[in-house]
């Protein structure tokens, strides 16, 4: 039970450095540049590891605390989400709420920081970043409304084990309009192009980075790897739920193990380059426009509801 | 028995013509209030016991409720009297009265108690003489400060209440003619005893008509709307001792006649009739009320419209009847002398400070007159209707009267009214009670006797909102089955 | 218990010369009273209901009648008294030279004596006396600073509303006394099931709304924001923790045991209050600079909250389906519980900070974790478990309230799913504005630089302050992980008045103290384990930042450049909530008024921005009522016009109309 | 019951005289002529009354109608007059309404009561005319004190509405008991002297007893 604790932990760190270098690869590579090796972010956070990190004076404890708390949070919603097998050990301890509100653990402790610094920068990326959050939940809960009325449950275990039982005919519209919606938050939440711009120092644009701007050393190499396992789960959320085909059920061999990782990567990989592709093709919305998108995704999971009812309700 | 009863407020009267200093006089008052106190609850528990006592050739007639009033009018003038001994001895002292007008205050206040005494315990007749003596009466108290005001506000007072009792003398004299129809004409045709146990066989229309003059005879002097224009004047304009008398007592006399022919009436005409006028007469008082207790300037006048509120408000119990809405009509009555007494009180002692009855000009009493400040916002309170207090508990009981009678309408009309008095009665008190006192008011009470009157009538308000007594309640209750003859 | 509170109460009035002691002797009597008032519920919510009446044959009877439901709102009440009266012994320090103590300490116990009165009355009359004693009392608190004008207005505003709420439930209860002959409670039940379903109707509706204006929903809130900021912070804490949950226990007792619940569009219509109620009074409590008035807001939304899950749990118990309807019960009772327990928290805390900086503007501070480190720590947990943050009480209650509104798939009408859904939509708004709020709050006031004289002396509060809030911080913390003791004795609540129990069936309690709901197919969730998840993980990051020590220069913030030591160029609370508010413009409509000092053509000296949002209820419900009132009172008054010769006319008038009506009646 | 003395000339004369008194108050603008009228008006009712006790044999009404005559006819209007010379008031009434408006409300006040009382038809034929008078006798005595600016003239009206009220007393019922009269004269005297007190105090306080200056106790 440990054992598989451990393991996936070991997973999760491990895959999350690779997955934003593959999709910095393949954004490079849409602009045509060679764009940094797939294994770049790993340098970074050794780097990052052996550097000094400078604290602002008019900085409280909360400073220093605030990375290891979201970085703990993200790590424990990651062992509630289903990576590779249904069954998880501790999939009784939380479900899909549970996720939702460690991220938002996660947010808060970070906007917080970002406060305690003094700097407006810090202060504007707080404000925005609760903003856009604030935004992000209804139709957060709306979606997973829409799967849990499928499922009759929030336990992700429980929801990719039946769904993954009902094999094709799963993809039915509802599960698509949930998933399109999901695909719109999954951006929100990870900071990507049409919400924010991860890549850029510049205060129009950059509303994570913004937050994390004082950070440095150490303290920055742990928040920029929270930021990545984060990503990573989103993805593996999205992965899972809607497309669990190939992942173990209960109690599978070792072999079975392997194949279910081995096409979960795969799936990973796939999103990555989806969401890669979706970062280049747009531009970034003006701030105040961000709510048109969020009420799109919003109506999508009441459309998911509405779907489901009519097709269930009959 | 009644004599003694009769007699003692008139010997007071005298002996303060025969004293010489203020000291004698308050001593002989304050001796005569304790006696006419005395005496009254005597007369409150031989009626207890035996029912009706009639004495000096059946003129002087006393059953439960009269006795009743006489309860009222000898607890209230009591108190008034501690009250005006203080009252009237600050205005001594800063010069306003001199010895002279003081003894016409004594004798005056004295004759008033007799006077309304005597409306508790006459006969039928005897009724309109004693009510036109009371205006008599308190139209010359009313002059004691030669101010324009009071003067002014004499003279309304004056021709209004004649001219209503006038329509009074007329109704009582068709109640008579129809009277001497049956009765013959022998002299005890206009006794209630008779009168009530022949009622049913008076000629309906002629009662109507007689019903009529009595309700806009005896509804002036018992202030109900249309013809209550000269409460505010009178009861603002009168030194306060007096207009605690006039708001708590006088006006419950004038409602004693109307109560009192209202039986006779609705034994010939039926219910319907009357009870629908009483109710529409009460709502339109209530009504009447509200604009001017939300945008008054005057606080004295605030408590005169108040007490058209009221009066209003046990019309409407009388008329919703039932025993509950006749316990809770006899209920407020008391509650409401009680009350009122402390809030006019309450509303002397800042007139003494402050020398000014604007609203605006008066502000912080709970800092410079803590112990006032207090008593007058239990007052409050329970003048509004707030539960922990008397009036809540009348109130209450009239409108369930009124909702298990069916009449929904005029019920909900009347919460309605009750909520904007209080909203605006509340605003006006609120804004004299709280905040930092004007400049120049010397902190401290007025005088420990003002003091004393309202801690007695606090007490009343206060203990009777939680606890009814049962031998009150039995009395009431006998008062109740006097009326509800039926 | 009661003669605690009555020592208590009279001691304080005797002793009101000598500050010190006084103060001591009637908060330690309230909080011993506090204690007994827990036994006391415990054992009736183990034991039996409790009767006692002390009636006299005369009109009035007094008798109290303490069943389960009753017993749980003791304990509400007790355990906020409690950890308040310790905490205002410390906060009282404030007053010693300037105000009278006693009277204090006097009102307060007679406050807290009102209000388990009003939780167990038995008999109409006896409740509405204790209710409005209740208000009025309280009306005293709030006034009590009564110097500030604005104190007198909160306390003029809350006396009417308080008033009118008071017509409602005395109409309500007409109709009840009308069907059942009697005004005692007993007989109310079952009037409430024989009245025709129109009577049921309007005594439901009566009800709401008078209990409503009570608990401050969205039309009959506007008192709330008014009242609370304006009394002294250990009163306002007691307030917004219990006072306002009588009137649920009253709402809850009228729904459910005099109406049976049977009206099915009721449960739509709390829903939908409390629904708006959340929203609106998040999306206030946002931009409202002042702390005391953020927290007052965040109490209107969080009783629409609890009025969401008592709404889902109507909605089912009339569309059949006890057991979940148990379940949403439970969720609203728990998050009672913990508003009562981290709102108070929250108003303590801001107690403190008014009584170290004496400013309640959060424009005005910040920097102040500096110098209260120990109070920082304790606000920082009652935020963490208002925003529902994982491991602490709050979100409990909120995983609970979303559990009951997505088990609404069992129910076949396609309705109530989409309304359900919706609602959960807007909670989960609630929530992220929620802690939106509430970061903003924590942030500005405590971190960073302090902005003005205030902040910068700020001084640690004295012991008993910090142990009252400890107190009720622990508890949070205890709510949060702990969920497993709590719910069994919930669970007993619910069903005594819902019926069946949701535990027997469908709540069970598993290992590691988790929570499932296996009604339908194993959603569940246990704090416990998750809190220990964290901790356990807590050692990877440590040991990173452990492996080799590294220096940690002290350098300038970045401010790309130039330093940037003043507190001025940091974000403003009111900048911070700015999004927010240019999102709403249309609720908001945000007034803006700047004003710049040249001193010459071009150098603008200073430049003055102030904003202020528009209370929007206030100025399009409330004043065009009053102002309508007004006017026609003005007409009105012309009737008294002075003349003599006007005032013989009016008696004329009716002496002719009276005739008519007798001619005409007559013949 | 007595019926026949109503039905005799004599009554109807006597009734028909009072109205005209009534009216030559109303049309009076002197002050002294008004006394005059209300002087006579008494007058002759303590006539009527007389009548009525002599008809009805009961000797009380004999005292009250003795007494009408000496209160009423001679007493009062002396008050009157030497409240008039005290206060050396000005002769002529103001007036809200003038005279010829004023008699022609007079004449439809007493075409109404007489209508008012004839639908009431209980009310046995022969008293019929004699309450009609004594209803318009109230109606026109409160038109009187509505209409003059003077207090005096208001005095006057109530003391016109009483002689209405005695004329219907005796007519209704002949005459009420006596101790009941007495009450009632009793009142009505002491009412007439405190009226005269009043004045004095306003003619104090005002300097003139026109009652348009008691106009400033307002709301």
């Amino acid at each position: 039970m440990i054992a598989q604790i451990i393991f996936q932990l070991f997973i999760i760190i491990a895959l999350a450095p690779l997955l934003s270098g593959i999709m910095k690869k393949v954004k490079a590579f849409f602009q045509i540049r060679k764009g940094p090796g797939v294994l770049q972010p790993y340098y970074d956070i050794l780097k990052l590891l052996q550097k000094d990190s400078v604290v602002s004076t008019n900085v409280s404890w909360i400073f220093h605390a605030a990375p290891i708390v979201s970085f703990v949070a993200v790590l424990a919603a990651g062992l509630l989400i289903p990576i590779y097998i249904t069954q998880l050990s501790l999939g009784f301890a939380g479900d899909l709420i549970a996720v939702i509100y460690l991220f938002a653990l996660a947010r808060f402790f970070t906007a917080l920081a970002s406060l305690d610094a003094g700097s407006s920068f810090g202060g504007m990326g707080g404000s925005r970043e609760m903003f856009i959050a604030s935004l992000v939940e209804p139709a957060l809960m709306l979606s997973i409304f829409a799967v849990a009325l499928n499922v009759g449950s929030t336990n992700l275990g429980f929801i990719s084990q039946t769904v993954s039982g009902l094999g094709f005919d799963a993809v039915s519209p509802y599960q698509i309009l949930a998933f399109v919606a999901l695909f719109i938050i999954a951006i929100a939440e990870t900071g990507r192009i049409p919400v924010d711009n991860p890549a850029t120092h510049l205060e129009l644009t950059m509303i994570h980075e913004a937050m994390i701007l004082e950070y440095s050393g150490k303290q920055l190499a742990i928040v920029e790897l929270g930021a990545m396992i984060k990503q990573l789960l989103i993805y593996s959320l999205l992965a899972n739920i809607f497309f669990p085909w190939g992942i173990a059920t209960g109690g599978a061999g070792a072999l079975a193990m392997v194949f279910a990782i081995l096409v979960y990567v795969i799936k990973i990989i796939i999103i990555g380059i989806t969401m890669a592709v979706v970062e280049t093709s747009t531009a970034k919305w003006r701030l105040f426009r961000l709510p048109e998108l969020m009420s799109i995704s919003l109506m999508l999971s009441f459309l998911a509801i509405v779907a489901f009812i009519i097709v269930k309700g009959g | 028995m009644i004599e003694y009863l009769l007699l003692a407020p008139v010997l007071t009267g005298i002996l303060c013509f025969l004293t010489r200093s203020k000291k004698q006089v308050e001593t002989v008052s304050l001796i005569g209030s304790i006696a006419t106190l005395i005496l009254g609850l005597i007369l409150v528990k031989n009626v207890y016991q035996n029912n009706v006592i009639i004495s000096w050739t059946n003129a002087l007639f006393a059953d439960a409720f009269s006795a009743f009033i006489v309860l009222i009018v000898s607890i209230v003038g009591f108190v008034a009297s501690v009250y005006s001994i203080g009252y009237m001895g600050h205005e001594f002292k800063h010069g306003i009265m001199d010895l002279r007008k003081l003894k016409i205050y004594y004798i005056l206040f004295h004759i008033f108690m007799f006077t309304m005494l005597l409306v508790g315990v006459t006969n039928n007749l005897g009724l309109w003489i004693a009510i036109e003596m009371t205006t008599l009466v308190s139209a010359l108290l009313m002059i004691l400060h030669t101010k324009k005001s009071s003067v002014e506000a004499a003279w309304k007072y004056m021709i209004i209440c004649t001219v209503g009792i006038t329509f009074a003398l007329f109704g009582t004299i068709l109640t008579y003619y129809g009277a001497v129809k049956i009765l013959g004409e022998s002299g005890d045709a206009l006794n209630w005893t008779s009168l009530i146990a022949v009622a049913d066989q008076f000629d309906p229309t002629i009662m109507k008509l007689a019903f009529i003059f009595i309700l806009i005879g005896y509804g002036t002097k018992a202030g109900l709307a249309p013809m209550h224009t000269w409460l505010p004047d009178a009861h603002s304009e009168a030194p306060t001792p007096v207009s605690a008398l006039l708001s708590g007592v006088l006006l419950n006399c004038a409602m004693y006649g109307i109560i009192r022919f209202y039986t006779i009436a609705t034994k010939s005409t039926g219910p319907a009739f009357t009870s629908n006028l009483l109710i529409i007469f009460g709502l339109l008082s209530i009504g009447i009320a509200v604009p001017f207790i939300i945008l008054q300037e005057d606080y004295k006048r605030m408590l005169a419209y108040s007490s058209v509120e009221h009066m209003g408000i046990i019309a409407l119990g009388i008329g919703f009847g039932g025993v509950l809405g006749v316990f809770g009509a006899i209920l407020h009555m008391f509650n409401h002398a009680m009350t009122k007494s402390l809030m006019f009180f309450g509303a002397g002692n800042v007139l003494l400070k402050h020398e000014t009855k604007e609203i605006d000009k008066v502000s912080g009493i709970m800092k410079s007159m803590p112990a006032t400040g207090t008593m007058l916002l239990i007052g409050g309170l329970a003048i509004t209707g707030s539960p922990p207090f008397g009036i809540f508990i009348s109130e209450f009981t009239i409108l369930s009267a009124g909702f298990f009678q069916g009449n929904i309408i005029s019920s909900v009309l009347f919460l309605l009214f009750i909520i904007m008095i209080f909203a605006g009665f509340f605003y006006n008190l609120s804004k004299m009670i709280f905040g930092t006192p004007k400049s120049g008011i010397v902190p401290g009470e007025v005088s420990r006797w003002t003091l004393g009157a309202m801690v007695i009538v606090a007490v009343f308000v206060i203990v009777l909102g939680v606890y009814i007594p049962p031998f009150f309640y039995d009395m009431i209750m006998k008062v109740v089955a006097v009326i509800r003859v039926i | 218990m009661v003669a605690f509170y009555l020592i208590g109460a009279i001691s304080s009035v005797i002793l009101n010369k000598k500050d010190r002691i006084c103060s001591y002797f009637s908060f330690f009597s309230a909080a011993a009273g506090a204690l007994i008032g827990a036994i006391f519920s415990i054992s009736v919510i183990f034991g039996e209901t409790f009767y006692l009446t002390l009636s006299q044959d005369s009109y009035l009877k007094f008798g109290f009648f303490v069943d389960k439901l009753s017993a749980f709102f003791i304990l509400v009440i007790s355990i906020s008294v409690f950890a308040v009266s310790i905490f205002s012994t410390g906060y009282v320090k404030e007053y010693f030279g300037k105000k009278n103590i006693g009277h204090l300490g006097f009102l307060y116990n007679i406050f807290i004596l009102s209000m388990i009165f009003v939780v167990c009355a038995n008999n109409a009359i006896m409740f509405l006396i204790v209710w409005e004693l209740m208000s009025v009392i309280s009306f005293f608190l709030v006034v009590y600073e009564h110097e500030k004008p604005e104190t007198r207005k909160a306390g003029f505003i809350y006396i009417v509303m308080t008033h009118i709420g008071t017509g409602f439930i005395l109409l309500s209860f007409m109709i009840f006394a009308g069907t059942s002959g009697s005004f005692s409670f007993e007989t109310f039940n079952p009037a409430g099931l024989t009245m025709t379903p129109l009577l049921k109707d309007l005594a439901f509706i009566f009800a709401f709304i008078g209990f409503g204006a009570k608990a401050g929903i969205v039309p009959l809130h506007i008192w709330l924001p008014y009242a609370h900021p304006a009394a002294p912070s250990n009163v306002s804490a007691l307030m917004s923790g219990v006072m306002i949950k009588t009137a649920i226990f009253m709402m809850i007792r009228i729904s459910f045991d005099f109406l049976g619940a049977s009206g099915s569009w009721w449960g739509y219509i709390v829903l939908a209050v409390g629904t708006i109620s959340a929203i609106l009074g998040i999306l206030y409590a946002v931009v409202e600079p002042d702390m005391k008035k953020m927290l007052a807001f965040s109490s209107i939304e969080n009783i629409g909250i609890i009025l969401i899950g008592l709404g889902a749990s109507m909605i089912f118990f009339a569309s059949g389906k006890p057991i979940i309807s148990a379940i949403a019960a439970i969720a609203a009772l728990y998050h009672l519980l913990n508003h009562s327990v981290f709102k108070g928290l929250l108003f303590m805390g801001a107690g403190s900070i008014l009584y170290s900086t004496h400013t309640k503007n959060i424009e005005e501070l910040g920097g102040i974790i500096k110098k209260m480190p120990l109070s920082a720590i304790l606000i920082l947990i009652g935020v963490l478990s208002i925003s529902a943050m994982p491991p602490f009480s709050g979100f409990v209650s909120e995983w609970l309230t979303f559990q009951s509104l997505l088990l609404s798939f069992n129910l076949n009408n396609n309705f109530a799913i989409i309304m359900l859904s919706i609602s959960a939509a807007f909670l989960a708004l609630t929530g992220a504005l929620a802690a939106y709020c509430f970061l903003k709050f924590f942030g500005m006031v405590f971190l960073a630089l302090p902005r003005s004289e205030h902040a910068r002396n700020a001084k640690e509060v004295n012991i008993p302050m910090l142990v009252g809030m400890g107190i009720f911080a622990l508890l949070s913390i205890l709510l949060g992980i702990l969920p497993v003791y709590v719910l069994p004795v919930l669970d007993r609540i619910a069903a005594s008045f819902i019926g069946t129990s949701a535990f027997s069936q469908s709540i069970s309690v598993g290992t590691f103290g988790m929570i499932s709901i296996p009604s339908s197919q194993g959603i569940s969730i246990s704090t416990p384990v998750l809190l220990a998840m964290l901790l356990i993980l807590m050692l990877i990051p440590a040991i990173i930042l452990l492996i080799n020590r590294r220096a940690q220069p002290i350098y300038e913030t970045w401010g790309c450049g130039q330093p940037i030591s003043t507190a001025r160029n940091e974000y403003s609370a009111n900048a911070f909530s700015k999004p927010v508010q240019m999102w709403f413009k249309s609720l908001y409509r945000p007034a803006r008024e700047t004003e710049a000092t040249y001193s010459s053509p071009y150098l603008k000296e200073s430049f003055k921005f102030e904003s202020k949002i528009e209370q929007v209820f206030e100025q399009y419900l409330y004043n065009p009522v009053v102002d309508f009132v007004m006017v026609k009172s003005r007409k009105a008054k012309l009737i008294q016009t002075g003349s003599i010769h006007a005032y013989l006319g009016y008696i004329f008038g009716i002496l002719i109309i009276l005739f008519m009506f007798v001619i005409a009646g007559g013949s | 019951m007595v019926e026949v003395v109503f039905g005799s000339k004599i009554m109807q004369l006597l009734i028909a005289f009072i109205l005209v008194s009534t009216f030559m108050i109303l049309g009076s603008t002197r002050l002294y002529s008004c006394v005059r009228a209300f002087g006579i008006q008494s007058f002759l009712l303590a006539c009527v009354a007389g009548i009525v006790a002599y008809s009805t044999g009961k000797y009380d009404i004999y005292i009250v109608a003795l007494l009408t005559l000496i209160i009423k006819s001679a007493v009062i209007p002396y008050i009157f007059i030497y409240i008039i010379r005290e206060i050396k008031v000005k002769k002529e009434i103001e007036l809200y309404v003038n005279i010829s408006p004023s008699l022609i409300i007079g004449g439809t006040l007493v075409v109404i009561s007489y209508y008012l009382i004839r639908s009431i038809s209980i009310i046995s034929e022969l008293s019929s005319l004699a309450l009609s008078a004594s209803m318009s006798l109230v109606s026109i005595g409160l038109f009187i004190m509505i209409s003059r600016k003077k207090a005096l003239m208001q005095m006057l009206g109530i003391l016109i509405m009483e002689n209405g009220l005695f004329l219907g007393a005796i007519s209704l019922t002949n005459g009420m008991p006596l101790l009941v009269e007495l009450g009632i004269f009793f009142d009505v005297l002491i009412g007439v002297l405190i009226m005269g007190i009043l004045i004095f105090r306003i003619n104090k306080t005002f300097e003139s007893i026109d009652t348009d200056l008691l106009k400033n106790l307002i709301g």
